[in-house]
């Protein structure tokens, strides 16, 4: 089953317009070269759009809309290859949302919506996607004292961030410990490279970092968090779809070889016509994923849904990114072919939250 | 209806069910109406159109004037359900039920629906299709039977391929070349209610790659059929022919209901992957097994999703028709994907083919084989993939 | 590596041009519409070319060549479907070469050289590609008889066979039993329905057959005739590819379509290119298996090369097979599409003695 | 060399290459010499052939005139073995080495011996490829780049596409077309030893999807080399590139030894597949992975025993040039297949690139990406499969 709500039909048509216009090609390679962390101008229009109070409740000053309603945000953005805080931004929230002390919520929360930035911190060094091999621990001192110690990599916007959330062992159970960026040490936080040149990833290194109590929120889901990622991921590889389908489309209609436009050749038409059918797929995925997300309660349903929908992106995307610069010939093999930037995204998606073989196994418990 | 009327009905037609479906028989049932290949299968397929039709449980939307129920369509649509629930056998007369039927009613002389559409539901008379030639791939307007007039008659040469129950059917829809000339190759087409009656009409059995019977190389030579036979206009054939594909379940004056096959499903192969067993246990339990069946699923139920999500305009992209015009190409492959690794849930025991020593029967087997109908008949997966690329995707011709 | 001996060089050219004559497509339709047990005047012409006895130690009048060396026999037989005993039988005779007494070899080895035929009876309703799975056992009564109870299928040629063996438990350990023809009650074996019509395939049900101590074979090599088993199917396997592939490139060389031959259309021709590289990989597998075969002493090294090669054959010619019949369209839906044979014997090949998921799950033990 | 002479010598070698083996540089060395991309990488490699070259381990059975060893072809071959085994860095003058160095050898004048020699031997002039060009694929017969003699100067207008090392060449084995007549499109090329540092000769770095440099466009604009560095007859430019084919490592009077690049074979990636962690767990442990760890290994031992079967000529079968001409498409596809894979091992961090936090510095990333050097350059694999499909199956023309 999939619905589709007014919200979303609403934020459809803005984002598409929005992204279209603020990012085309050019201004993506742009982006790239200037090496900025923020793009200070683009996130204000953003905001002032509204698009950060989205998911935050009215009663802090956001709309009060469910994550799902936010999917054709992402998928728009992802189509023009759109890479702003928005993503770590609206995470964090969910976190706050879900697992926060009205206090925090209080505190953070109507920044959030009026624009302060937010990111979460789960990944570790050893490249894990299950939340038991985390081993960043908070330590209490005999005084009573909790300090912070560990190191977190893929941090989103780390570098621009008001407010970190960060995930730790606390007496062998995870928590969420909610860090000020003020309160984060020098050189705590390192740009790291990552194969998406769009992204600004962040390794976060604590080192017995004091945490008073109320750092720590009262909520302990993850799960839920790291579906969040995955739906809105998956959103933007569906749009990543699109984007580097129209890339190959367009070549094979410009493009000659031995006379002939080398997209009349069955070789490169027909599994171009199979990325069609996986962008087809990943879009049906993802927007039931987000129909699932809105109007399930069963927790299981949810999960099944969501991996699926990354499941299902993450190959598709991988695939058509990797087609994309075969198809391109020498000139996929050039920096200046829009399909590598598709082919990164893909990868750095496919590797985010658990790749397609990793759901796969994650379905096969789930499904039967 | 109201609730409660719908309620009462519903588990009226259960328990009717329940009480004549029929038992299993000791041959393997085919799958759809283009695989009877055996009068025992035959025999047993109409007996049951006729239960189901003498219950008042087909046709029941169709007019009572000629043998329908004249009942609301909700009606016939939970019969259906009903029987898809319950997977009783398919009722066999999928031309006459489905493509001929509704198209007497809707523009058949008052004859004509006497005379045929009580006996379509019946299964009295069973009908066949004459649209593929062969040779002539999928398109009809490369259509090479003649139909020349004589007198008031029409005299037909050619042959035509894949008519199903050829050998049972005491009709078919016909479509054959009256004219060479028009604006295209469409243009000369006409419309035939023919009687498989008729002196030089030849319906020879082809044994299918399954072994089996099933379906029909119908050869014409010099066949005189009534003038009235035909449907429409001269030259109106291709546009006749259109009309059929508008006639789907559910829709008023539209088929007449029932099951037409027995639908393949993804749970199915799920159930078989618990049942069947790969080295002493469930082949479920095999880690790498579960894996090829959970990419089934995905592509099972992506299919289903991506039907779902066409009916939402809003989420139909920059590809609109990609999704609709997909459809064969999808649900064929999958088909093929989910049969043959239904084979391999068996151990050595694939190996087997139908007998009793097989597991259902030798069913899957005989699915797989009967699985390429699907991805060669209508256009085969080549042409499919060529007609997305430039009809969807606006790719050059090959 | 791979190294070919003159034997097998001579056992080619001969093997191939007695299958080209003997064998071609359209006799092996007429034999499949005969449904003839065997064909005794073209089982006597093989038994008069001394194959039957090419494995057969020259002490019991063979030639006492390597099972290995048989491989280019099969081979030919494969690309042409010509489906004799000599499969079965070959594999029989390595049961009693490997197992036997010097009684049961003296009695039986030089019978086979001179043309009875034997079988070997090992899988059983459960499908199981394991002998842990086997059920058939041995009973033994207070006075010292036995008595052979069991169900056996899969039993190729049994209808004709002079001797069968039969794998079966006593005292929870597996042995064969070696049972003359005429000892095997009325009844006992029944022809069964398998996808390949070129085989001869049987049921044999025991219950309580007696079994004198001398029928009990002294050895108990289950594995290496398995593997053997393997090994002789995938020589089969890779002439089956070529028979197919020849079936394809026939049609798409003279089949046209909108005015041009359907071979042009690379549709067709890049996955037929694919089946021919499957092709070649397998006769590599096939000859690189049958070279560590006859000289390697490492039994795993011998699985494992078996494996491979059983592994790579089972999934090519399965595909090819499929291909096969979709390339020739409407014509591929017909019986009379010589496709569809080959499919059917990919089919019966690949589930027989293991298929290619089976095979990679031995070989990630066997690998790494 | 008797046996006990040929040990002593390998031992020799293993311990020099243990001693002077290079230390791991703190940046990622490129794994062809098609990827030397910045100053850094090519200086330590050239330095390294240096090393090679002084220590007397290149070049051993060029003559020793020329500044080769004069020794026998085996003593190469024993020193070439050790460094693959040892996984040394390669010697980056590839084009000289193996293909400028034999064809001067063979077929240049003792001017150009002296001259360019020993010089590839050093690394102190280094060689690239003139074949190539953009928008003419990868059939030499189509190149456009013209030569016009012009007095005892040919005068060069164009560009070449692909030029490996070339901001760091002082030479290019160049093809150009110095006429367009001729009984087919090969006749009119010629051969050239052209001197980079002519005027008008512009190797311009292409950025490629790496985000790293490794190839040139080389513009000529009215380029003048002198006449007699051309290499044979005018007009018989294919023919000499025909040559540098056979010229194939451990032929006399062939390539100078030496490993031309760092080899990725799928014992790298079962290594690494039990070093790199997902979840947690050793990547080989988990059973989907190893199934594809499985598939991996068949077709890398497969395509490595079809050469094995193919030196069998008995064992040829149907289409006995199957094999050879395969390898390009088989080798290049499987290399990207082992590449992507490999970036699949590591969980997470399968997402970073170049740089000290990933896996081996982000080599197999990088390596992924640079793969379709293989799938793409010197023929597509769409085109490799055409050609398979028209000149061994003889299919017809697409």
């Amino acid at each position: 089953m999939i619905r589709f709500s007014e919200e979303q039909a609403m934020l459809l048509d803005t984002a598409r317009e929005f992204c279209q216009k603020q990012s085309p090609i050019a201004e993506v390679r742009r982006v790239i070269e200037a090496g900025q962390p923020l793009d200070a101008t683009l996130w204000q229009t953003m905001v002032d759009l509204g698009w950060l109070g989205v998911t935050i409740p009215e009663a802090f000053g956001g709309l009060g809309l469910d994550l799902a309603d936010t999917v054709p945000i992402f998928e728009a953005m992802g189509s023009q290859l759109l890479a702003t805080p928005l993503l770590a931004t609206t995470l964090a929230a969910q976190v706050l949302i879900t697992n926060g002390s009205e206090a925090q919520k209080n505190q953070w929360l109507p920044k959030i919506a009026a624009g302060q930035i937010a990111t979460i911190a789960l990944t570790e060094a050893n490249g894990s996607w299950e939340t038991d091999q985390i081993t960043t621990h908070l330590t209490q001192a005999g005084s009573g004292e909790m300090t912070l110690t560990g190191s977190k990599t893929f941090v989103l916007d780390a570098g621009v961030a008001d407010v970190i959330l960060v995930s730790a062992l606390r007496d062998g159970a995870l928590c969420w410990c909610l860090i000020d960026a003020s309160e984060i040490p020098e050189g705590a936080i390192q740009r790291e490279v990552v194969i998406d040149e769009t992204r600004r990833s962040y390794s976060l290194t604590l080192s017995d970092v004091p945490i008073r109590a109320d750092q720590i929120l009262p909520g302990t889901a993850f799960q839920k968090i790291e579906l969040a990622a995955m739906l809105l991921i998956t959103a933007e590889m569906s749009g990543g779809l699109e984007g580097v389908l129209a890339v190959i489309v367009g070549y094979l209609n410009t493009r000659k070889q031995f006379d002939k436009l080398i997209g009349s050749y069955q070789a490169m038409k027909h599994p171009t016509v199979d990325i069609l059918m996986g962008a087809e797929m990943t879009r049906s995925y993802l927007y039931h994923a987000a129909t699932v997300w809105r109007d399930e309660t069963d927790e299981a349903v949810i999960e099944a849904a969501v991996r699926m929908a990354k499941c299902c992106a993450s190959e598709h995307f991988s695939e058509a990114g990797d087609r994309g610069i075969q198809f391109h010939g020498g000139f996929g093999f050039t920096y200046e072919c829009d399909a590598q930037l598709f082919l990164r995204r893909a990868l750095w998606s496919q590797y985010q939250f658990g790749d397609d073989r990793h759901q796969r196994q994650k379905l096969g418990a789930l499904l039967f | 209806m109201n609730e409660n009327e719908i309620n009462e009905f519903r588990s009226d037609v259960r328990a009717w069910l329940n009480e004549n479906k029929p038992a299993t028989p000791s041959f393997l049932l085919p799958e759809t109406f283009m695989e009877v290949g055996t009068d025992q299968q035959f025999e047993f397929l109409r007996r049951w159109q006729q239960t189901v039709y003498e219950a008042g449980y087909l046709g029941m939307s169709w007019p009572e004037a000629y043998g329908g129920g004249g009942q609301p369509q909700v009606m016939q649509d939970i019969v259906n359900q009903e029987m898809a629930a319950q997977r009783v056998p398919f009722v066999p007369n999928t031309i006459g039920l489905n493509w001929a039927g509704p198209l007497i009613l809707d523009m058949g002389s008052e004859a004509d629906k006497q005379r045929y559409v009580k006996n379509i539901l019946s299964a009295e008379d069973i009908w066949c299709q004459g649209f593929s030639e062969p040779d002539h791939g999928s398109d009809l307007g490369n259509a090479q039977v003649r139909a020349v007039k004589d007198g008031d008659e029409y005299v037909i040469n050619g042959s035509k391929i894949w008519t199903s129950l050829g050998s049972y059917a005491k009709y078919m829809i016909l479509i054959a070349r009256t004219s060479n000339e028009g604006p295209n190759k469409y243009a000369g087409l006409s419309f035939f209610l023919a009687p498989m009656t008729a002196p030089g009409i030849e319906p020879t059995p082809i044994k299918k790659l399954t072994g089996e019977f099933g379906f029909c190389q119908t050869y014409f030579t010099d066949a005189r059929i009534p003038a009235d036979c035909m449907l429409g206009n001269e030259g109106e054939g291709w546009s006749v022919a259109m009309k059929t594909l508008m006639y789907e379940r559910g829709a008023v004056g539209g088929q007449a209901g029932g099951l037409s096959m027995m639908d393949l499903n993804i749970n199915d192969i799920i159930e078989l992957a618990r049942r069947a067993t790969r080295n002493g246990q469930p082949a479920i339990d095999d880690p790498l097994t579960r894996d090829e069946l959970v990419k089934l699923v995905l592509e099972a139920k992506g299919n289903a999703l991506m039907g779902s999500r066409a009916r939402v305009p809003a989420l139909g992209g920059t590809y609109p028709t990609a999704v609709a015009m997909s459809g064969k190409l999808r649900s064929s492959e999958l088909k093929r994907k989910m049969t043959r690794f239904a084979v391999s849930l068996q151990g050595a025991n694939g190996a087997r083919y139908i007998s009793d020593d097989a597991l259902d029967g030798g069913k899957w087997q005989r699915s797989y084989l009967n699985s390429f109908s699907g991805t060669i008949g209508g256009g085969t997966t080549q042409i499919q993939k060529n007609i997305l690329g430039e009809r969807v995707l606006g790719l050059p011709k090959s």
